[in-house]
């Protein structure tokens, strides 16, 4: 399986282990993915007023592009870019009146009519490749180990673009019990973590991060698993520093385990494999058993 | 294939089908019910109580169901489907299909020993899944027919139940056939289900959360007959709830997340819940989270003060979400709107108002008959407004919920019109003549002998009296000839076995020893008059509701109570005497007193069925209220264009004969013959009429609010049917702000109901305002936006959408001020949600008055001898089963005059009415109360003591004899005069004074007893 | 070894509210003491002051006449026949000796099946405080 | 605290022009509180969004100086429940765009501390400047 794939800027700056990673387990499962040419920023965020129309320039340039370059769909890993680049494609689908504004203030060869699609690296694995061919991949079971998914907001919501029931998804429960993980859930799976107010009210985002994490560690969880670059940072830098922080995996990250590649493979430090002593035991475990 | 022919066919027998089934067949003419489920009774045998009388909701069920399955008119067949109809309105072809149940219906006795022996546990659907049941089942105990039915998804054909039963009625060869009929029309009553939340609003945790509740499962929950017995408890852990949580609107008035419309019955039946769950435990904490509390009907504002007022906390606000806690309680987060504080706070039992919604099967129907479904799925009238019982095909015709949500009043009514429209296409047909009385036995024998039959109602007496003990005590008491105890004795199998055992061991006299006389004698004497017992020479003895339910703590107090019961019954039954059926000629003639929207529909419905009618209309036109308004909601339909169109077909039907200007001066008589005096006024005529039925159409109107509002020292503040005038007349002027003030004089101490259309028409006239005065600032104060109706909730979010009025909701206790200051009118008010006093300067202050009954309701309801309530509404025989219907008999009821109501409501209950007038007039002849009072002339000195306590003035002295003379139709069988008369010449059939002495001297055996 | 003593009540009840009252105490199974007997009639209207002698000849403790509340008879007028008959005979219970506290009436709606149970818990009460009445039968 | 509403004062200019620039028809608001339960950051909020919504539909004063429309970020969890389907988000992002518009930027990347300008996630930094500059 070959695919058009749109990293965005995170992607190549604060998150290449989530490229890393999953480029190693794609390349295990058979799929390559194929970064477009000539990528440009997603505008990250996707515009809710009528007045900076211009603003889903960005977007669409990005997907005018795939169609130049002849593609139909296009995968991303960025939560943020594939909630921008699937807002911006929805609203050229049901409203292309607006886009030929847009167009018209564009250069011509950048027009865009709707027909390509927006995939989130996730729906590729759950419905191209299917839980199935993921579960026979698996070398390693991550059976001791006791996770919980973190959804967040881009994935989900606004459902129109959701990949996922908003309420009550299952997506990543589903993957991680494919990969023999526990998985433990709770209600701020889906609540948001505060995202960019980092940036400047981070008091918000440490709530929220502190609360959810004392949610998963309640139920007996010993990691956060999720997908977002940005939640990534938030749940990594904002959890209280009294008190060992939860640690926080990519889900590109915790599969590559459980097809048991290397963690330098799967761009996880040393740091991040200490934090997480039933796989370290479990490491060793095997290691035995296999020297037996 | 078998074909068989019918009048009419009735789809679906919940209460409103069963109803629909009723009138008609009262009517003589043949039904064919057709119900998809293995027993009838739909929905409403699953609720524990009803709203707002708390009536036991199987109580008053059971007792039609078992009238329709005995009904020799009706043909009933369940567990079956209809798959096609073919040809039109008079000579429909219906292809239906009965499902195989693999039991014989002939032989299955009921006895349930072949689900004992079912080793196939499978969820109780009755019981919302909250218990099991087997394969081989009853659907619940009152079932009709009480015949078992072997579900077969889950058999697993093991044999087990064939091998237990005793009848061999396990018929596993049976096959499912096909069916064809004829017949001349068809009621839809299929009813609604309510929505189980799996897929919306699955952040209330529905199907996840063990202790998440649907609103239907609560009443099971709550049912003595449910999974626990009646005892509350969470299903989690089997502890009772300390804490339990209503959340309203789930699914309902919801562009997202479910659907548009307002479900219309959930905030009353959540104030049910809580209110008995109150009374279950009074130290549970009651909490319903609601948008609008919608309490519109006839006394529902007085029973939702009633729950606030036993301390149901009502709390303004829809949840956000609602996470499970490690000991599955469940905390709930939500924004207290009136304070505007978001809290998360823990409940033990949650339980979701979820939303009516139309079965899923309502489509496949809804194409086999050819008529239309809306985008939900309900059955659609052809004009909403104006024919709201048309389907959208001609013969076939809709009752109750099959159209919307409905509750069981409403529902009754509409099946009752339905079943009226239904009679028209067969016009011309034959119908089946009233049965003669069934013979009656000789009763030779100088001693009585009587048959006592105890019932243990499976565990319902049985599990707290012991009931063999009781039966060997009654075969000792003197007269006693024989004595079964039985586990059911209502079941149609236990009627079986009472006949058998009256032939077999000649009794006169029959005793059940069961539960209430009132829901289930006339049951029993049904039976007895099969077996030709005269229905006098039965007796019960209240052993349930009076011994096993109330003393439940201590068996042996309960055991000697029920054995004195049976004693005391069994005397009286030595003295009872059989009461002669009296039947009297009817004339076939109606009375329609009030020309507005009711009064004209019940005239036509009448004529259409062949019935002569004498209309009376006080104000010299035809039309009430359309005659001041100006359009009508829904579809925005000038009012002009119906009342021309309902005064055009009054007109053209030359079987109504029309008094304008008429008013009813005297009324004598009684149902089948009343003789009523019109007088037309000053120079016109007083005309003498003779006519079988009465139906009251009296309609409504607007309290006198001066000196409140500011209403009459100003003329910018009028009420909405004066702006309803101006804008008919167009003479609204150019108003740029305008206040309506909802609730004025209605839901306070003085006048505690809710008007009930009061918010719709707000609704309605803001719209028309804007487009009477475009760009008209318009503020509306509410308490609660309680708009009402089909499709009211969607037209009253256009309207928001449309015109953009401010909302001010605004507290009862603390209602706003119109006051008018240098010649400006100035309405202050505290807005609840903003927590802001806010000052509004207005140029036109509407306000929506209260509604009242007919301001000359005083003077007719002396005439008519019935009753109303403070405001002057008429009040009903029974106000779920029998909405319709004055306690006295032959005098019928429809429209504003018995709450306030909309066109369709009112359209829908006039149809009703007429087609409960016609069931007498149709069948030409009535019968006499039999427990009427008689004279002993002989003892009678004539001294007239009597007479002023009969309140029916059925009583009159015969001036040539010197004695009093009773107008046998006319008495109801009070007894009042009866303890009146100082020289015992009165005595009551059935009631006589030996009979209660009977039972007096036997409650303890007389003095010696110790 | 003596038994507590236990008051015996007849009820005489309307078959529209007090009747239905009872009921609805039932199907609520508000639980109430034993010793009630009931005898319906259609209407409190109907309860003939005979009725009440007889019934303490016989050996009642107590009489309870229970009809609908005042305004909501089914037959109109009858409980006000009732009360009226009833202020008569208290008069002629005092020339007998007989505490008035023995013969009650109540107004109880078939809704009041709470009310119910806490009128015949009451009367119970009060009648063991009272003792029992020895009637003599002349 | 009394509000005079006059006949005249109605034009409510900051209600038309949020309408306009989100789109949504804030009359059709319930007034649930669903929102205000839902949203993750409401008690950061000086004026939970239902509020918010009425204070801007009868044109009260002091909206456009509250601080609840920064707090907001978009997560569309209200928007998902919101029973009249309003997208709470929208208006806020009117009313953030009202406020730039009116009184400028309220962040300049210049006033970040460098520190944290390197370690944040490009996103983040994107994200917050289009949603706190013009
Ligand atoms: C939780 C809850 C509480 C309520 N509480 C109250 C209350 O306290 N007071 C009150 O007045 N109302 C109450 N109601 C409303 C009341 O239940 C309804 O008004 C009433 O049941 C409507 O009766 P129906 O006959 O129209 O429909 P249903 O009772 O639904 O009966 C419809 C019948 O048609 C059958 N049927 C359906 N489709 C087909 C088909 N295709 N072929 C053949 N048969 C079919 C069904 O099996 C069913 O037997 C409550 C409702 C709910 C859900
Ligand atoms: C302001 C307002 C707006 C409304 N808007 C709508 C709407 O948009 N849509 C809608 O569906 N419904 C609406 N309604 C409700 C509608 O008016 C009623 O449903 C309808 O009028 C009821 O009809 P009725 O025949 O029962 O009573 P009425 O219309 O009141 O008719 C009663 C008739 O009986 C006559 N009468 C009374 N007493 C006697 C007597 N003793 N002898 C002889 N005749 C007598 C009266 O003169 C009158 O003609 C509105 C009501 C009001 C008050
Ligand atoms: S008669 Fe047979 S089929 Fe009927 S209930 Fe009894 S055992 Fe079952
Ligand atoms: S044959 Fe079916 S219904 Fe009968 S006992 Fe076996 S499983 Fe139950
Ligand atoms: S407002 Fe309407 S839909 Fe909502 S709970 Fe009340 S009756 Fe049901
Ligand atoms: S007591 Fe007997 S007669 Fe009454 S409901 Fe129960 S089973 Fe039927
Ligand atoms: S205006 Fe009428 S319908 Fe509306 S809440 Fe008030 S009393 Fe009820
Ligand atoms: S029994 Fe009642 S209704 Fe009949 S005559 Fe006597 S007082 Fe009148
Ligand atoms: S979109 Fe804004 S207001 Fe809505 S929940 Fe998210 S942060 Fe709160
Ligand atoms: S959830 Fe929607 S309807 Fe409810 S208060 Fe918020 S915006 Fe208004």
């Amino acid at each position: 399986m070959q695919l058009a794939y749109y990293p965005g800027c995170t992607i190549k700056a604060s998150a290449r282990q989530h490229e890393q990673a999953a480029l190693a387990i794609l390349r295990a499962l058979g799929v390559e993915l194929r970064e477009m040419a000539e990528w440009n920023c997603c505008g990250v965020v996707h515009t809710l007023t009528s007045a900076n129309l211009i603003r889903h320039m960005a977007p669409v340039r990005v997907l005018a592009r795939l169609r130049q370059q002849g593609a139909h769909e296009v995968v991303t890993l960025c939560d943020m870019c594939f909630n921008t680049l699937a807002r911006a494609n929805l609203l050229a689908r049901q409203q292309p009146e607006q886009f030929a504004a847009i167009s018209a203030s564009t250069d011509s060869e950048l027009r865009y009519d709707g027909d390509a699609s927006v995939l989130h690296l996730l729906q590729v694995l759950r419905d191209r490749v299917g839980l199935a061919a993921l579960r026979a991949r698996v070398r390693r079971p991550l059976r001791e180990l006791r996770v919980y998914p973190y959804y967040g907001c881009k994935l989900l919501r606004p459902s129109t673009v959701g990949i996922d029931d908003p309420e009550i998804p299952t997506l990543l429960r589903d993957l991680l019990e494919a990969l023999g993980a526990t998985v433990i859930e709770g209600h701020l799976q889906t609540r948001c973590c505060g995202a960019y107010q980092a940036v400047d009210q981070p008091e918000l985002v440490a709530e929220r991060v502190t609360a959810t994490a004392a949610q998963a560690r309640a139920g007996g969880a010993e990691a956060i698993v999720l997908s977002c670059p940005l939640c990534h940072f938030n749940f990594d830098t904002l959890q209280p520093r009294n008190g060992a922080p939860l640690p926080v995996f990519y889900y590109t990250q915790v599969i590559g385990l459980a097809f048991g590649l290397e963690p330098e493979e799967l761009g996880l430090e040393t740091r991040q494999i200490d934090q997480l002593p039933p796989l370290r035991q479990r490491d060793r475990a095997q290691a035995k058993g296999g020297a037996a | 294939m078998e074909t068989h022919a019918y009048d009419v066919l009735v789809i679906g027998a919940g209460i409103s089908g069963m109803q629909a089934a009723l009138d008609l067949a009262d009517k003589g003419y043949r039904v064919l019910v057709v119900e998809r489920q293995a027993s009838i009774g739909g929905t409403m045998v699953r609720l524990d109580k009803t709203f707002p009388t708390n009536d036991c909701a199987i109580c008053i069920a059971a007792p039609k169901m078992v009238e329709l399955a005995r009904h020799p008119n009706i043909t009933l067949l369940t567990s079956a489907q209809v798959e096609q109809v073919r040809g039109s309105a008079g000579s429909f072809e219906a292809l239906i299909w009965r499902q195989t149940t693999y039991v014989d219906p002939a032989k299955c006795t009921g006895c349930g020993d072949c689900a004992r022996a079912c080793p196939v546990e499978v969820a109780d659907l009755f019981n919302g899944r909250l218990s099991t049941r087997k394969a081989i089942f009853l659907q619940f105990p009152q079932a009709v027919p009480a015949v078992y039915t072997i579900d077969y998804r889950h058999c697993v054909g093991c044999g087990a139940c064939d091998r237990a039963c005793a009848t061999g009625a396990i018929a596993f060869l049976q096959r499912a056939r096909p069916l064809t009929v004829t017949v001349g029309s068809i009621v839809v009553a299929t009813g609604f289900e309510v929505l189980e939340p799996t897929t919306l609003r699955k952040e209330y945790g529905y199907g996840r959360f063990a202790n998440v509740l649907t609103a239907l499962q609560y009443e099971r929950l709550l049912s003595a007959s449910g999974p626990t017995g009646g005892t509350l408890t969470r299903p989690s852990d089997g502890q009772p709830p300390a804490r339990v949580a209503w959340i309203q609107c789930v699914g309902s008035r919801s562009l997202q997340g479910g659907y548009p419309y307002c479900s219309k019955i959930c905030c009353m039946y959540a104030t049910k819940e809580a209110l008995i769950t109150l009374e279950h435990a009074p130290a549970t904490r009651a909490t319903i989270f609601y948008m609008d509390l919608r309490a519109y009907g006839k006394e529902f504002q007085q029973f939702y003060r009633r729950a606030a007022d036993h301390g149901v906390r009502y709390i303004r606000s829809r949840p956000a979400e609602v996470s499970e806690n490690p000991d599955q309680s469940l905390t709930v987060s939500y924004e207290d709107t009136l304070t505007g504080t978001v809290h998360s706070e823990t409940f033990d039992l949650l339980v979701l108002s979820t939303a009516i919604v139309p079965a899923p099967e309502n489509r496949r129907l809804a194409r086999a008959l050819g008529v239309a479904v809306d985008a939900h799925g309900f059955f659609e009238p052809r004009d909403p407004l104006r024919d709201p019982l048309q389907s959208s095909r001609d013969g076939i015709f809709l009752a109750g919920g099959a159209a919307g949500p409905n509750d069981i009043a409403d529902s009754v009514a509409r099946a009752s019109g339905a079943a009226a429209r239904a009679v028209i296409p067969l016009s011309g047909r034959q119908r089946v003549t009233l049965a003669d009385p069934l013979p009656e036995r000789e009763l030779a024998a100088a001693e009585p002998r009587t048959g006592v039959f105890v019932c243990s109602c499976g565990k319902n007496i049985g599990g707290f009296v012991d009931v063999p003990t009781v039966a060997a005590y009654a075969r000792e008491l003197p007269g006693v000839a024989f004595v079964e105890a039985c586990t059911f004795a209502c079941s149609e199998d236990a009627q079986r076995r009472i006949k058998a055992a009256v032939e077999a061991n000649n009794l006169t006299r029959v005793v059940v020893a069961a539960c209430s006389p009132i829901t289930h004698g006339p049951l029993f004497q049904q039976t007895c008059a099969e077996v030709g017992l005269n229905p006098g020479l039965f007796e019960m003895a209240n052993i349930r509701n009076q011994c096993s339910w109330v003393h439940s703590h201590d068996r042996r107090p309960a055991t000697a109570k029920a054995a004195d019961l049976v004693r005391m019954a069994v005397a009286r039954a030595g003295q009872l005497a059989p009461l002669p059926a009296q039947h009297l000629a009817v004339t076939p003639t109606c009375l329609v007193i009030g020309g507005g929207v009711a009064g004209m529909t019940a005239a036509m419905t009448l004529a259409d069925m062949g019935i002569d009618v004498s209309l009376v209309e006080r104000e010299p036109a035809l039309g009430g209220k359309l005659n001041t308004l100006a359009t009508l909601a829904p579809g925005d339909i000038p009012a002009s264009e119906l009342r021309e169109q309902l005064v055009r077909g009054v007109l053209q039907r030359p079987r109504i004969r029309l008094f304008l200007g008429a008013e009813l001066r005297e009324l004598s008589g009684h149902i089948g013959n009343f003789r009523a005096v019109l007088d037309e006024g000053v120079g016109g005529a007083v005309s003498a009429l003779q006519v079988g039925a009465i139906i009251v159409a009296t309609g409504f109107r607007e309290a006198d609010l001066r000196g409140r509002y500011g209403y009459g020292a100003d003329p910018r503040v009028i009420t909405q049917l004066e702006l309803e005038r101006r804008l008919r007349a167009g003479t609204l002027g150019a108003p740029r702000t305008v206040v309506m003030i909802n609730c004025a004089g209605s839901l306070d101490a003085e006048n505690p109901g809710c008007c009930r259309i009061g918010c719709s028409v707000a609704v309605k006239n803001a719209m028309a305002l804007h487009r009477a005065a475009p760009g008209v600032s318009i503020f509306m104060l509410y308490q609660d936006m309680r708009v009402y109706g089909s499709g009211q909730e969607e037209y009253f979010t256009r309207m928001l959408d449309a015109v953009g009025p401010y909302r001010i909701r605004y507290d009862g206790g603390r209602p706003p001020q119109v006051t008018v200051q240098d010649r400006r009118v100035v309405v202050a008010v505290y807005d609840t949600l903003l927590r802001e006093e806010l000052v509004i300067e207005a140029d036109l202050v509407v306000l929506t008055a209260a509604l009242h009954g007919d301001a000359d309701t005083p003077r007719l309801k002396q005439l008519l001898k019935v009753a109303t309530d403070s405001q002057g509404f008429y009040r009903e025989a029974h106000a779920k089963i029998r909405p319709l219907d004055f306690a006295t008999d032959g005098i019928y009821l429809c429209g504003a005059d018995h709450y306030p109501r909309n066109i369709p409501d009112t359209i829908a209950q006039a149809t009703g009415a007429a087609s409960r007038a016609a069931i007498p007039l149709l069948r030409g002849r009535v019968s006499v109360e039999p427990i009427i009072a008689e004279v002993l002339a002989e003892r009678c000195s004539g001294c007239g003591i009597c007479l002023p306590h009969c309140p029916y003035g059925a009583m009159s002295l015969d001036p040539a004899r010197g004695v009093v003379a009773i107008a046998e139709v006319q008495c109801k069988g009070c007894g009042t005069c009866v303890a009146a008369c100082p020289s015992g010449a009165l005595q009551q059939r059935g009631f006589t004074d030996g009979q209660l002495l009977a039972m007096i001297e036997s409650a303890w055996e007389g003095p010696g007893h110790e | 070894m003596s038994e507590p003593f236990e008051p015996r009540i007849l009820g005489l009840l309307c078959s529209w509210c007090a009747y239905g009252g009872a009921d609805t105490a039932g199907v609520s199974r508000f639980q109430y003491p034993a010793n009630i007997r009931i005898v319906r009639v259609m209407c409190s209207g109907r309860v003939d002051p005979l009725f009440v002698a007889r019934a303490f000849e016989q050996g009642a403790d107590g009489v309870l006449v229970a009809g609908c509340h005042p305004g909501d008879c089914h037959y109109v007028s009858g409980n006000a026949f009732a009360e009226q008959r009833f202020a008569r005979f208290g008069r002629l219970l005092d020339f007998f000796g007989i505490d008035r506290r023995r013969l009650r009436l109540a107004w109880v709606s078939a809704s009041e099946g709470a009310r119910f149970a806490a009128v015949v818990s009451e009367m119970t009460e009060e009648l063991r405080a009272l003792g029992p009445l020895r009637m003599q039968v002349p | 605290m009394s509000m005079t509403i006059r006949a005249d004062s109605q034009a409510n200019e900051l209600l038309q022009t949020v309408e306009a620039l989100s789109g949504q028809r804030l009359a059709a608001c319930y007034q649930c509180g669903t929102c205000a339960a839902t949203c993750p950051f409401v008690a950061a909020m000086d004026l939970p969004p239902d509020r918010l919504i009425q204070q801007l539909r009868f044109g009260l004063p002091g909206v456009l100086e509250r601080r609840a429309f920064w707090v907001c970020v978009g997560c569309d969890s209200c928007a998902e429940r919101c029973p009249r389907a309003i997208a709470v988000p929208r208006v806020m992002e009117a009313l953030r765009l009202i406020a730039i518009r009116e009184r400028g930027d309220r962040l300049a990347v210049a006033q970040l501390p460098a520190a944290t300008l390197r370690d944040l996630p490009p996103i983040a930094l994107v994200a917050s400047l289009r949603r706190n500059t013009g």
